[in-house]
């Protein structure tokens, strides 16, 4: 029985120590500046390589034409609902122009086309 | 080094005898022209590990079974029967994964086609 | 004559429920935020000012579930057996008395609650046999083993207590502990009755019922939510009776230092059952045929040994 | 007795993840146990034939969702095997900093799982969690992402270490030390837990070798066999690890080896900042072509939290024509029916709560 005491004793202890949870809404986590979160696209600075559709383990990147003032090219769209953050598709890209951010913006919607981000919402 | 599937109880249980206690994987890798079932072994005080492989050409593709030389073996026996088709000659073996709806799909080989992109 | 007393019943009968519903209502809530605090999180704080809106929440949540029955269970049973439960442990609450304000005084009431009390597991064991589903069967097995190895310690230690103030009317025996508490007289009977009514309350270390890591939800696996309320809220207000009624025999109810109050009685209740809650945020569930040890031989020779001390006149 | 064959379902709140185990009592002692596995099965090993070779880690990763670094690791050594590359003396160090920063992660969820079975209504969970937190946001720190890393390259690591990182992780692994003294005390200083933990499910040592269970299942029942030792990679060498060895093989010493690997891997990593070179460790850039393979076929096997990792890749160009793998979760849920037979059916979840089963290990 005595061990028993002693285990009170310590939990009594741990009793003191400060809560480990955040409450969320409110105030969040502060992230490392090097955390892969939402995908940005410079459009001007893409040369439509396609590196990154090709790259992507899990193809959620397909290449799409846009008509811009120097003829049709061909821009990136991610899809959202299979894309894992993994980030090699920042690293292929030669120009450097896809980059994740550190922004997670809750990617929540009701309707699973929101979750196809175009070219131009990438940023 | 390379058997022949008839000698393959009496060579491993004369390995095992000899130290090799340990069995640390039985896969199969499909050649095209024939499918090679390896069993690695690994002796756990002078740490060397050895393969044993066997080839089976495609149609008759079936193995005898060495459970009862080791008991870590039925798994993966099980797994190797339902990836690549390979029977499993000396005891029951049902499939680990999938045993309804899934007659004559052998994942692992390499006849089996998918949505590849 | 019969209506002023029918009345003094009503009133009783009303002050009762509202404190047994609002002991149970907050009990959950403190087991939340006591055991949340203890594991280093926060307990519910979304509704209300410190969530405590939040089993006001969970109770209708419930009440708007559908009930769906299982096929094979015996739908008759179930439901005489959950309202019985219900039924049988109110009873109990009412048997209660508080400083000079009860219902009945008589010299064996002490007697008859825990007869009752022996009964629930019966009952509970029937309500899981009804839902016919495998861990409820286990479930069923179980509280009968509880019973039987949790009954006869518990009762030798009311007849210690009986013994010393020659009477079981309750009120009698708080008065006895006006200088000294039973705690001190008998410390042994103390942890006897305690290990027996958490078996009884179903309180881990002995939840083995209600035993969510292997039996699901016991007894309670297959009922449908408005049942599973009732019975969660009937399980709450059966902890507040048991610690009701260890701060009743064994604390000295409401005699306090200062004047001696029905207050007393309602801060030691609340030191009972958050020592409870601590018990139950700490200790490990024993297994069914370690209870059965701890229950036949450890816990009766203490009681026989406490029954000893006090006939010795102690 | 009529045998009662009960069907503990896929989800049941203390199986660790989806496993549906068919149990028959008779009474109240089993009889046998047939765990249905491949609720998690996603083809990982075809997966694999048909993606080129830095496409495949973020697979590899998701086959064992708790310990990520030790596959994501083994997976590109296998590789680097293949091709012939030598990662850089500062780049093995770090590695072995981030395998064993997971492996105390993966011990600490596993201490939490574990106590919960035991009926302990959540309150050490809630506390390993937060600790193991705390190990998360230092692999976020140095990897960017909180799960899944994919932090391995060719010849070393995605990018170096940010600037103070080595002070983060001194003062986390301090905070830990202290903590996981105060859990020992707390948890085995109950007779409960005695009662359900002493000579329960106890595993002999031959008949461990004979079932081929590896890592802390196997260390527990007296084989001194651990790869870090017996086939030494990296710098643990240098280290001087030291393989933490218990004899009875019962659910005790199962759970004592995994907390003083815990604290051997504190000691690990201490040593390691130490003695850590300066230089570059990131490795070679992602890129569509990967240098050509050298040899065709490659064995490499590694320690992770679970037991021993190993892979078998016969390499092509630029896919790998086959990868096998030995995950160790796969044969330690094996070798559960020859342990739980005959024990008490409230047992089973201690058991099954020592053997540190992951799912996705074993599904693949």
């Amino acid at each position: 029985m005595i061990e028993n005491i002693k285990k009170i004793g310590v939990a009594l202890k741990i009793l003191t120590n400060k809560r480990a949870t955040v409450e969320y809404p409110e105030n969040k986590e502060i992230l490392p500046d090097n955390y892969r979160g939402m995908l940005r696209l410079d459009i001007d600075t893409c040369i439509s390589c396609g590196a990154c559709a090709r790259i992507c383990p899990n193809s959620t990147i397909t290449m799409v034409d846009r008509d811009t003032d120097r003829g049709i090219k061909k821009y990136p769209e991610v899809n959202l609902e299979r894309c894992f953050f993994c980030g090699l598709c920042e690293e292929v890209c030669p120009p450097k122009c896809l980059v994740l951010t550190k922004s997670y913006t809750e990617v929540v919607s009701f309707d699973r086309r929101e979750f196809i981000k175009e070219p131009e919402e990438l940023n | 080094m390379i058997i022949d599937r008839k000698d393959l109880i009496d060579t491993i249980s004369s390995f095992k005898k000899k130290g090799f206690s340990y069995l640390v994987k039985i896969l199969g890798i499909d050649y095209i022209d024939y499918i090679s079932v390896l069993y690695i072994l690994r002796n756990l005080d002078s740490d060397e590990e050895i393969e044993i492989e066997v080839h089976l050409n495609q149609n008759d593709l079936w193995v005898p079974t060495i459970i009862n030389i080791f008991k870590g073996a039925d798994w993966y026996e099980r797994e190797l029967y339902e990836m690549f088709g390979i029977e499993i000659k000396g005891r029951k073996v049902r499939k680990l994964l999938l045993e309804k709806f899934s007659e004559n799909i052998y994942p692992l080989r390499k006849s089996f086609k998918w949505g590849t992109k | 004559m019969l209506i002023n007393e029918l009345i003094e019943i009503i009133e009783y009968f009303i002050v009762m429920l509202i404190t047994a519903f609002a002991f149970a209502y907050f009990f959950g809530w403190l087991e939340r935020k006591f055991v949340g605090k203890f594991q280093r999180r926060h307990g519910p704080t979304y509704l209300g000012k410190f969530g405590l809106l939040q089993n006001l929440a969970d109770f209708f949540k419930l009440l708007t579930k559908e009930q769906v029955w299982p096929k094979k269970a015996d739908k008759l049973l179930f439901l005489v057996s959950v309202f019985l439960i219900a039924g049988f442990t109110l009873y109990l609450v009412m048997l209660l008395p508080i400083y000079n304000f009860y219902i009945i005084n008589s010299s064996i009431i002490l007697l008859l609650i825990f007869i009752i009390l022996s009964f629930l597991p019966i009952l509970i064991a029937l309500n899981g046999y009804s839902s016919s589903n495998k861990f409820a069967m286990i479930s069923a097995q179980r509280s009968i083993l509880l019973l039987i190895s949790f009954e006869i310690p518990l009762f030798l230690v009311l007849i210690a207590i009986g013994y010393y103030v020659h009477s079981y009317s309750i009120v009698s025996i708080v008065n006895a502990q006006s200088n000294l508490w039973f705690l001190f007289i008998m410390p042994i009977g103390f942890f006897v009755f305690l290990m027996a009514l958490l078996a009884e309350m179903e309180r881990t270390p002995f939840d083995l019922r209600e035993a969510d890591s292997e039996l699901i939800a016991g007894w309670l696996t297959d009922t449908g939510a408005p049942y599973y309320m009732l019975a969660l809220f009937v399980d709450y207000i059966r902890s507040f009776f048991g610690a009701a009624i260890i701060s009743l025999l064994f604390l000295g109810g409401w005699y306090g230092p200062f004047g001696n109050s029905f207050i007393w009685l309602f801060i030691k209740t609340i030191f009972v059952a958050l020592f409870i809650m601590f018990i139950r945020a700490i200790a490990i569930r024993m297994r069914i045929d370690r209870i059965l040890y701890f229950g036949w031989i450890v816990l009766l020779a203490l009681s026989i040994i406490n029954l000893y001390l006090v006939y010795l006149g102690y | 007795m009529s045998l009662v064959k009960i069907n503990i379902g896929p989800v049941h709140p203390s199986t660790h993840g989806l496993l549906r185990l068919v149990v028959t009592l008779d009474g109240d002692t089993i009889v046998n146990v047939e765990p249905h596995v491949g609720f998690l099965h996603r083809g990982v090993e075809k997966l694999a034939e048909n993606r080129m070779y830095m496409q495949i880690p973020p697979f590899i990763e998701k086959c064992d969702y708790v310990a990520k670094t030790a596959m994501d690791e083994a997976y590109v050594a296998t590789v680097e095997a293949a091709m012939g590359i030598e990662p850089n003396e500062r780049a093995q160090y770090e590695r072995v900093i981030l395998l064993e920063l997971q492996r105390i992660a993966s011990h600490l969820l596993w201490l939490g799982a574990m106590l919960n079975d035991l009926g302990h209504f959540f309150s050490v969970f809630m506390w390993t969690f937060a600790d193991r937190d705390k190990v998360l946001k230092l692999l976020e720190e140095a990897t960017g992402q909180r799960m899944f890393y994919v932090n391995m390259r060719l010849g070393g690591l995605r990018q170096e270490f940010p600037k103070d990182f080595e002070y983060h992780v001194l003062d986390v692994l301090a905070y830990l030390e202290k903590r996981i003294n105060e859990y020992e005390s707390f948890i085995e200083n109950s007779s409960l837990f005695k009662e359900r933990m002493y000579k329960v499910g106890v595993l002999s040592r031959d008949d461990a070798i004979n079932l081929g269970v590896s890592g802390p299942v196997l260390r527990a029942s007296g084989v001194n066999f651990d790869v870090r030792k017996d086939k030494p990679y990296y710098v643990y060498k240098k280290l001087n690890f030291k393989p933490i060895v218990l004899y009875n093989g019962d659910n005790f010493s199962r759970y004592k080896v995994r907390i003083l690997e815990i604290k051997e891997s504190i000691r690990l990593i201490r040593e390691a900042f130490k003695q850590m070179p300066d230089g570059n460790a990131t490795g070679m850039p992602i890129k569509l072509i990967n240098p050509a393979p050298k040899n065709k076929v490659v064995r490499v096997s590694r320690e992770g939290p679970r037991g021993e990792i190993m892979f078998y890749l016969v390499a092509d160009e630029q896919r790998p024509y086959r990868l096998a793998m030995r995950t160790p979760a796969f044969i330690n849920l094996a070798a559960l029916n020859h342990i739980a037979k005959g024990n008490k059916f409230a047992n089973l979840f201690p058991i099954i709560g020592s053997l540190d089963l992951v799912m996705a290990d074993v599904d693949k």
